[in-house]
């Protein structure tokens, strides 16, 4: 039981409480807010991956960014909307029949891996103890080389798209778009 | 074999788990939520989950291809933020028309 | 000079065709040239018919030409058509044709101003080439063919004048219509409903013909004495006849006798049609609304003929419970018809019915078998009665003519001193039929009662029930003398006595001379001396049993045992002498009720038709013994028009029929529909929730229950 | 030299003349000039077949080529043609110049003459196709212009009428695409090795350079002394030998290897079923709706009556010669013992549709419905004949598909000429007309008398031999014995129609203004009123190329039932 652990409990418990939220609050700004703070946690477990740079920019993007565009949403459409978010029993019913059947397919397969696990198929992994100072296979250099190799076209194309997706989102939200 | 489940951040387990379920309150969020704003939540909630899983199966499965899978991941989180900045245009387009975002209101599509 | 019989036969075959294909496209036009043409084609074909017929009446071989018509490889099967000329056909051919040339040559003068004039030298034409088809057809199936055609042929004759109304809707008809105008169905009396009425009442015997024709067909097709080729060849189906090919198939349990009678009855339903033995006798009647000239050919001498001659001809494949069925058909015919015919007013009806009651003499003379000389009688007659009924058919013709269309007897009278050639012609022809010694009916009409009596001893000695051939040879008798009633009756209102309608009758006059020509001539050929060389029934070597004798001399050997000279003699001569009473009975009869009562009650029938009991039998007999009512309230409007109905707004349109089932039951598919709608509630929210429930569930049941 | 690529003749034809009926601005004349010129030039090529198949007289296909796309599927292109679809692309080259002749419709003219053209593509298709995959995709593909001709250019009740002929044809449609894929799947993955009748390999085979011998592209094996297989020497096999011959068969779709699989299919057992029955009565279900027999023809009358006439024309002229060609085609060449034990089922099915249509006719008062009854009638004398499975039986129900094709196409033709004029189709309102329009009579009486099945007529020679057969095969004797009363019916219904209409005084004074056969009109007739006397006086003309291939079938039913 060593520090990492300690630490990983609760930052797990933070990220799954905050997608509860999301999912279960009444209230949309509530919802948005305990979104952002399950982002926070997966940035915290990006860290434990050792996917620094994912992590930091899991800060940036998500939580700087998409989050403040939901609270936007959420902001104009929650006046009209006031407490009319009352979701009808049937949606319910449906919701979590489909939200267990989906836990309990993918949940079974974590169950394998880690019997798989138990079986000593383990991939070699670098000891969380002794990260430091050790020069990661994933540094932000190494993903940059791998940006710009293998994965070049789908990130010119992932470019495009985001111009693509930029103009598009000026042009429907254009005064007179209407 | 609960103890491996159980076990710290140098299992693969926990992080799948955890994944299963957000993915799965995604999912709920999503077929609850009649308001777009929470629709998209829903969906923000899966696309994380997937990065999890993707970002772990890297680290502990294939530890020579780790950098592919975070960098799948870049793309993901990229692709939602594009998505998330277009969703949210149309509700705003959406609501100067309607002056609303319910999801149940919008039908036009179902012929009603 | 000899010519190939043939060679002959085609030319008698296919000018008159030639003739009918061209008047079919221009008729109107060249009307009155198309006659000439189709008298002169109608000479050619009697002269080459009648020199052929000579030839080979000399050299007595059998000529036989065909070519296939229709083959199904695998089978061997090869329907054949083509000639096959034997005395029989060939004398047959020869008599239709000349009968063909004679009957235009009159039609000329009858028609000569008839707004359709063209058209019936084509159908005429027509008519003769299909005829002639079948006279000399080599095989059953050709019979068959130019069987249909011949009522094709008769189908435009009696529609001749297709445009007039319904006798109902007739004012020319309801004017000159007596009271006593009874039993007609006037709403279907008219040329247009006759020839429907007419080819459809055949086609109930046609089906009987086509199903016989099948079963021969099949039962010689697979027969193992088969070579191949046609089935139905009158050589290949009486060679299996012969050899027993009907012992080796069975069909609904009947097998070897049984199927051949039930084949051979089959095929005499055919013949019942167009003969119009009884029951299907009613369409012939109504037939009498075409030109009667055309009658003279068709419903006479020639078609009617047509159901005797293929009787003949299948004659070897006619077993003896067949003959008895035969028989009987016919006694029953001759005698419904005569009694009828008694109280007919219409001139032509007294012909149709009188022509059917000849016909089942015909019948009934055919029935009696070869060995008791049936045959000979029954084809005799055949010939004998061609001419003279032709002639008085004829005769009828003048007389129609010169009466501007009027057709009750009770309206004539006196016309003797008007067209005194007819008259003599038709009495002729009266005589004749009638059976007074010197004239040809009494030679062959009493071979007929002389066979039937015949096959009574013939019966009785070979243990067969003497029943089953003594009512048809009684029925056979009592026509004798009904026949002389109403014969006589007929010529004698028309042309004896006072004159009933003056201003009618004095107009009447004889026709121009060819037709006068041609009456006397066939008059001339009702003696009996033309016929026979004498005037002894039993005197054989005459040229003319001469020529039946080949064909029966082959039956005789094949079928039965002929009687001792003796008995044969007896019967003959006992035959002769009841006949000749009963002919002078019914001759009496009529005398004494048309000619002389008529002073003594004014009109005799009147009170026949007036007074009880009698005028219940007069309602019975003019209302056709009720067969053409009883006909017309089953078939007509019972099976056709309400049956039609029925099956239609069954089968679609009514309140309960399939259609309508079969959209009630497809409209269940609504509520599947209904069912489905339930996951399209539009809601993408519910979309994502109902796939990913149906993707990952079905994961999860994969998963938690896979080891 | 003509090979089989003239074949693709009728199917590039009138695709072509589709894609130039459409593209072509809207005049009536133009489009109807191109349908004309197609059917012309589909009418030639078919004429060419016809004296192929005539002068070579042979059971086999006169032109047949085979070319394997999509091989990993088993899917070939594989068309030919051999006396029975020579017949029927004649048939249909012919109804379809006398469609194209008739007035077309108003109004979307383009769309209509494409859609006609699509129509025929499918249905030449269907003729040629070998391979089930391409036979299922050509029917098909003539069912949606069906729906859209009836359904747009229709009468007030089109909607319906089309619906209900989409639905009946598509459910027997999804039944043979069932029992087809059932078929494919019952074959062995690694193939299988059957035995071949003799006599077909004599009319079918091809000489490969080495001499050995191929039946329908498969090389024919024969046993040698020790029962191992060898290749089997044309020669052998010509000179008329004996011995017992083999082909390897693989899976896939080709109709003549289903054929050949027909003593496989004939034991096949499925979940403890023999598959045969089932799946003959599936592609009996999908054809004999388009026949259509008794219980399946109540699309009919509502397509016939909705219909335009020169849709009309079609439908009874060819379309529904395409049910009796897949049962002559598909159906019981690969079942013929499940055939024969059903022949007198199929025979009363027959038979019950002659005497009902005949009823029914009798009943009408709408003279196009009037004559949709009399086809089903008519054509269930085909049904009959295929019931008896014999030699005549099947030469007359491929006969009587051309005659009742004729007969049909023409009296659609003659009730369209008389709706053009008085712009209604009761019986009861015509009357006289034989002194009105003679020439229109005169075909009226003639088309009649060929429906009546008058000898000397075509009618007469395909009911004849399916008589002649129904009562060769012990099975059919009875049901041939009640269905000759169909000549009776026939005769009734027609001619009384005919009594009414053209017969007796003019009822309708008006309709002494009517004018008689226009000359389009009667380009349209002649030519079909000229056959059909033709036919009945020399049907050799047709049984020669009939004749072998009925033959032909007949002996492999005969065979794979004895097998038993």
């Amino acid at each position: 039981m060593n520090v990492a652990t300690l630490i990983f409990w609760p930052v797990v418990a933070v990220t799954l409480a905050g997608a509860a939220g999301a999912a279960f609050a009444r209230n949309l700004v509530y919802a948005a807010l305990s979104l952002g703070a399950s982002l926070v946690g997966m940035a915290g477990l990006y860290f434990f991956l050792q996917a620094e740079y994912v992590a930091v920019i899991q800060m940036i993007v998500y939580v700087g960014g998409i989050l403040i565009l939901i609270l936007f949403g959420v902001m104009f459409s929650r006046d009209i909307l006031g407490t009319s978010t009352e979701p009808s029993i049937g949606s319910r019913i449906l919701g979590g029949l489909a939200s267990l059947a989906t836990l309990a397919a993918m949940g079974r397969i974590a169950w394998n891996i880690a019997g798989t696990e138990s079986l000593g198929l383990r991939a070699q992994r670098i000891p969380t103890a002794d990260w430091v100072g050790q020069i990661s296979s994933t540094s932000a250099s190494h993903l940059g080389d791998l940006l710009m190799g293998p994965w070049l076209a789908p990130f010119l194309v992932v470019a495009v798209l985001l111009t693509v997706v930029l103009v598009a989102a000026l042009g429907l939200v254009r005064k007179d778009a209407q | 074999m609960i103890d491996l489940v159980l076990a710290g951040p140098d299992r693969l387990a926990p992080y799948l788990l955890l994944a299963a379920a957000l993915f799965s309150l995604g999912v709920f969020a999503c077929v609850t939520r009649r308001n777009a704003v929470g629709y998209l939540m829903g969906i923000e909630l899966m696309l994380n989950a997937a990065n999890l899983n993707m970002v772990a199966y890297g680290r502990f499965r294939t530890e020579l291809l780790a950098g592919h899978a975070q960098v799948a991941t870049l793309f993901v989180i990229a692709l939602a933020a594009a998505e998330a900045a277009v969703a949210l245009a149309l509700v705003y387009a959406i609501f100067r028309n309607i002056r609303d975002v319910d999801l149940d209101k919008i039908r036009s599509l179902n012929g009603e | 000079m000899n010519v190939n019989p043939a060679t002959s036969a085609l030319i008698g075959l296919f000018l008159p065709l030639a003739v009918s294909v061209l008047g079919a496209f221009t008729w109107r036009r060249l009307g009155k040239t198309l006659d000439l043409l189709s008298v002169g084609v109608a000479l050619v074909g009697a002269v080459a018919t009648g020199i052929g017929a000579w030839t080979l009446g000399q050299s007595g071989t059998v000529v036989s030409v065909s070519f296939p018509w229709l083959w199904f490889p695998g089978t061997g099967i090869a329907f054949e058509l083509g000639l096959h000329l034997d005395a029989l056909s060939a004398m047959m051919l020869f008599v239709v044709q000349a009968l063909g040339f004679l009957v235009l040559v009159f039609s000329r003068w009858y028609l000569h101003d008839d707004r359709f004039y063209g058209r019936f030298f084509a159908s005429f034409s027509f008519f003769v080439f299909a005829m002639s088809g079948v006279v000399v057809a080599p095989g059953l199936l050709q019979a068959f063919i130019c069987w249909e055609l011949v009522g094709l042929g008769s189908y435009f004759l009696i529609g001749y004048w297709h445009d007039k109304p319904e006798a109902s809707e007739d004012p020319e008809y309801q004017a000159g219509k007596p009271w006593y105008a009874t039993g007609l169905i006037e709403s279907k009396l008219s040329p247009s409903s006759a020839q429907f009425k007419a080819f459809v009442v055949n086609r109930v015997g046609d089906f009987g013909f086509l199903s016989g024709l099948a079963l021969c067909a099949w039962v010689v097709g697979t027969w193992s004495g088969f070579q191949g080729g046609d089935p139905l060849a009158w050589k290949t189906l009486f060679g299996a006849v012969a050899d027993g090919a009907f012992a080796q198939a069975s069909f609904l349990g009947w097998s070897g006798m049984a199927l051949l009678t039930l084949a051979g009855l089959l095929v005499f339903l055919g013949a019942m049609g167009k003969s119009a033995q009884f029951p299907l006798h009613v369409w012939l009647p109504d037939a009498m609304q075409g030109p009667t000239t055309a009658s003279a050919i068709i419903h006479a001498a020639t078609m009617v003929a047509a159901g005797v001659f293929l009787t003949a001809r299948i004659y070897p494949m006619l077993t003896p419970e067949a003959l008895v069925a035969i028989q009987w058909v016919g006694g029953i015919t001759a005698f419904v018809a005569a009694t009828i015919a008694c109280v007919q007013w219409d001139f032509k009806a007294v012909l149709a019915y009188s022509t059917i009651s000849q016909l089942g003499y015909m019948m009934l003379g055919l029935g009696a078998g070869a060995a008791a000389g049936g045959y000979a009688a029954g084809v005799s007659h055949l010939f004998t009665h061609a001419v003279f009924k032709c002639m008085l058919f004829l005769g009828a013709a003048a007389v129609i003519h010169g009466l501007h269309g009027v057709q009750d007897l009770n309206r004539m009278g006196g016309l003797a001193k008007k067209m005194p050639l007819t008259a003599i012609a038709t009495g002729i022809g009266t005589l004749a039929i009638l059976g007074v010694p010197g004239f040809s009916a009494f030679w062959s009409k009493d071979m007929i009662l002389a066979a039937a009596n015949a096959k009574v001893a013939i019966a009785a000695s070979s243990g067969m029930p003497v029943w089953s051939s003594m009512v048809p040879w009684i029925l056979g008798l009592g026509t004798a003398g009904l026949t002389a009633f109403y014969m006589s009756r007929q010529w004698f209102l028309a042309f004896l006595g006072k004159p009933r309608d003056h201003h009618l009758v004095d107009h009447a006059h004889d026709p121009d001379k060819p037709s006068v020509a041609v009456l006397l001539l066939l008059a001339l050929l009702s003696f009996q001396f033309v016929w026979t060389g004498s005037v002894n029934p039993a005197q054989a070597g005459s040229w003319f049993s001469g020529l039946l004798a080949a064909p029966v001399a082959g039956l005789n050997a094949s079928l039965g045992h002929a009687l001792p000279e003796g008995v044969l003699h007896h019967i003959h001569l006992s035959t002769m002498l009841s006949s000749v009473a009963l002919v002078a009975l019914g001759v009496a009869a009529a005398w004494l009720l048309y000619l002389n009562l008529a002073s003594v009650r004014h009109r005799t029938a009147e009170w026949l038709r007036r007074d009880v009991p009698t005028n219940l039998v007069w309602k019975f007999l003019a209302n056709l013994w009720f067969i053409d009512k009883a006909y017309d309230f089953l078939f007509v409007e019972g099976l056709g028009r309400r049956g039609g109905k029925a099956v239609a707004k069954t089968d679609m349109g009514g309140t309960i029929s399939l259609d309508r089932a079969i959209d009630q039951a497809a409209g269940l598919s609504g509520w599947a529909g209904r069912f489905a709608n339930l996951f399209q509630s539009g809601r993408s929210g519910a979309y994502a929730g109902w796939t990913s429930l149906a993707v990952f569930g079905a994961l999860a049941l994969v998963l938690l229950y896979s080891k | 030299m003509i090979d089989a690529s003239i074949l693709s003749v009728f199917l590039v034809l009138p695709v072509l003349g589709a894609v130039l009926a459409w593209i072509l601005p809207a005049r009536p004349n133009a489009q109807k000039t191109i349908s004309v010129t197609v059917s012309l030039g589909l009418l030639a090529a078919s004429v060419l077949l016809a004296i192929l198949a005539v002068s070579a007289q042979k059971a086999g296909f006169v032109l047949r080529e085979r070319i394997p796309v999509l091989s990993d599927w088993g899917i070939a292109w594989h068309v030919g043609v051999d006396g029975l679809s020579i017949a029927m692309l004649f048939l249909s080259a012919l109804v379809q110049f006398c469609a194209s002749v008739v007035a077309a419709p108003n109004g979307r003219v383009r769309a209509y003459h494409s859609l006609v053209q699509l129509l025929f593509v499918g249905v030449n298709g269907t003729f040629l196709a070998l391979d089930m995959v391409f036979f299922y995709v050509f029917w098909e593909v003539m069912l949606i212009p069906m729906f859209f001709l009836i359904a747009i250019w229709g009468g007030d009740d089109r909607k319906r009428a089309a619906v209900k002929f989409f639905l009946y044809t598509m459910g027997g449609s999804m039944a043979m695409l069932l029992a087809m894929l059932v078929l494919h799947f019952q074959i062995p993955e690694t193939g299988m090795t059957v035995a071949v009748r003799n006599a077909e390999v004599r009319e079918q085979m091809t000489v490969g350079s080495q001499g050995e011998t191929y039946l329908y592209d498969l090389p024919v094996l024969a046993s040698d002394s020790l029962g191992k297989p060898v290749v089997a020497a044309a020669s052998d096999i010509a000179s008329g030998s004996n011995r017992p011959l083999f082909v390897p068969v693989e899976r896939n779709f080709d109709l003549l290897h289903w054929k050949l699989l027909a003593p496989y299919w004939a034991d096949l057992q499925i979940l403890g079923f023999a598959l045969a029955p089932v799946a003959l009565a599936f592609f009996f279900v999908a054809f004999a709706v388009k026949v259509p027999s008794f219980p399946l023809h109540l699309w009919l009358p509502h397509a016939h009556v909705q219909a335009p006439t020169a849709i009309s024309v079609v439908l009874a002229g060819i379309l529904l010669k395409l049910g009796v060609y897949g049962l002559l085609r598909v159906a019981w060449p690969l079942f013929p013992a499940a055939a024969l034990d059903g022949a007198n089922l199929f025979a009363w099915i027959g038979v019950i549709s002659i005497v009902w249509g005949g009823f029914a006719a009798l009943g009408q008062s709408d003279l196009k419905r009037l004559v949709a009854y009399s086809s089903i009638s008519h054509m269930g004398f085909c049904v009959l004949g295929i019931a008896s499975a014999t030699s005549q039986g099947i030469a007359g129900a491929a006969f009587q598909c051309v005659s009742h094709g004729l007969s049909a196409s023409l009296l659609f033709l003659l009730v369209g000429v008389v709706y053009d004029r008085a712009h209604h189709r009761r019986v009861d309102g015509f009357g006289g007309l034989a002194q009105i329009m003679p020439k229109f009579s005169a075909i009226f009486l003639l088309s009649a008398m060929v429906g009546a099945g008058l000898p000397g007529l075509a009618g007469f020679v395909g009911e004849l031999s399916s008589l002649l057969g129904a009562w060769v095969n012990p099975a059919t004797r009875v049901a041939g014995l009640v269905a000759a009363s169909g000549v009776i019916l026939s005769a009734a219904y027609l001619l009384w129609t005919v009594k009414r209409v053209i017969y007796g005084t003019v009822k309708h004074p008006e309709q002494r203004a009517f004018s008689d056969l226009n000359t389009a009109e009667m380009a349209a007739l002649a030519p079909l009123a000229a056959l059909s006397i033709l036919l009945g006086v020399w049907p050799g003309l047709l049984q020669a190329a009939l004749g072998p291939v009925s033959a032909s079938l007949a002996g492999h039913i005969a065979w794979v039932a004895g097998l038993r």
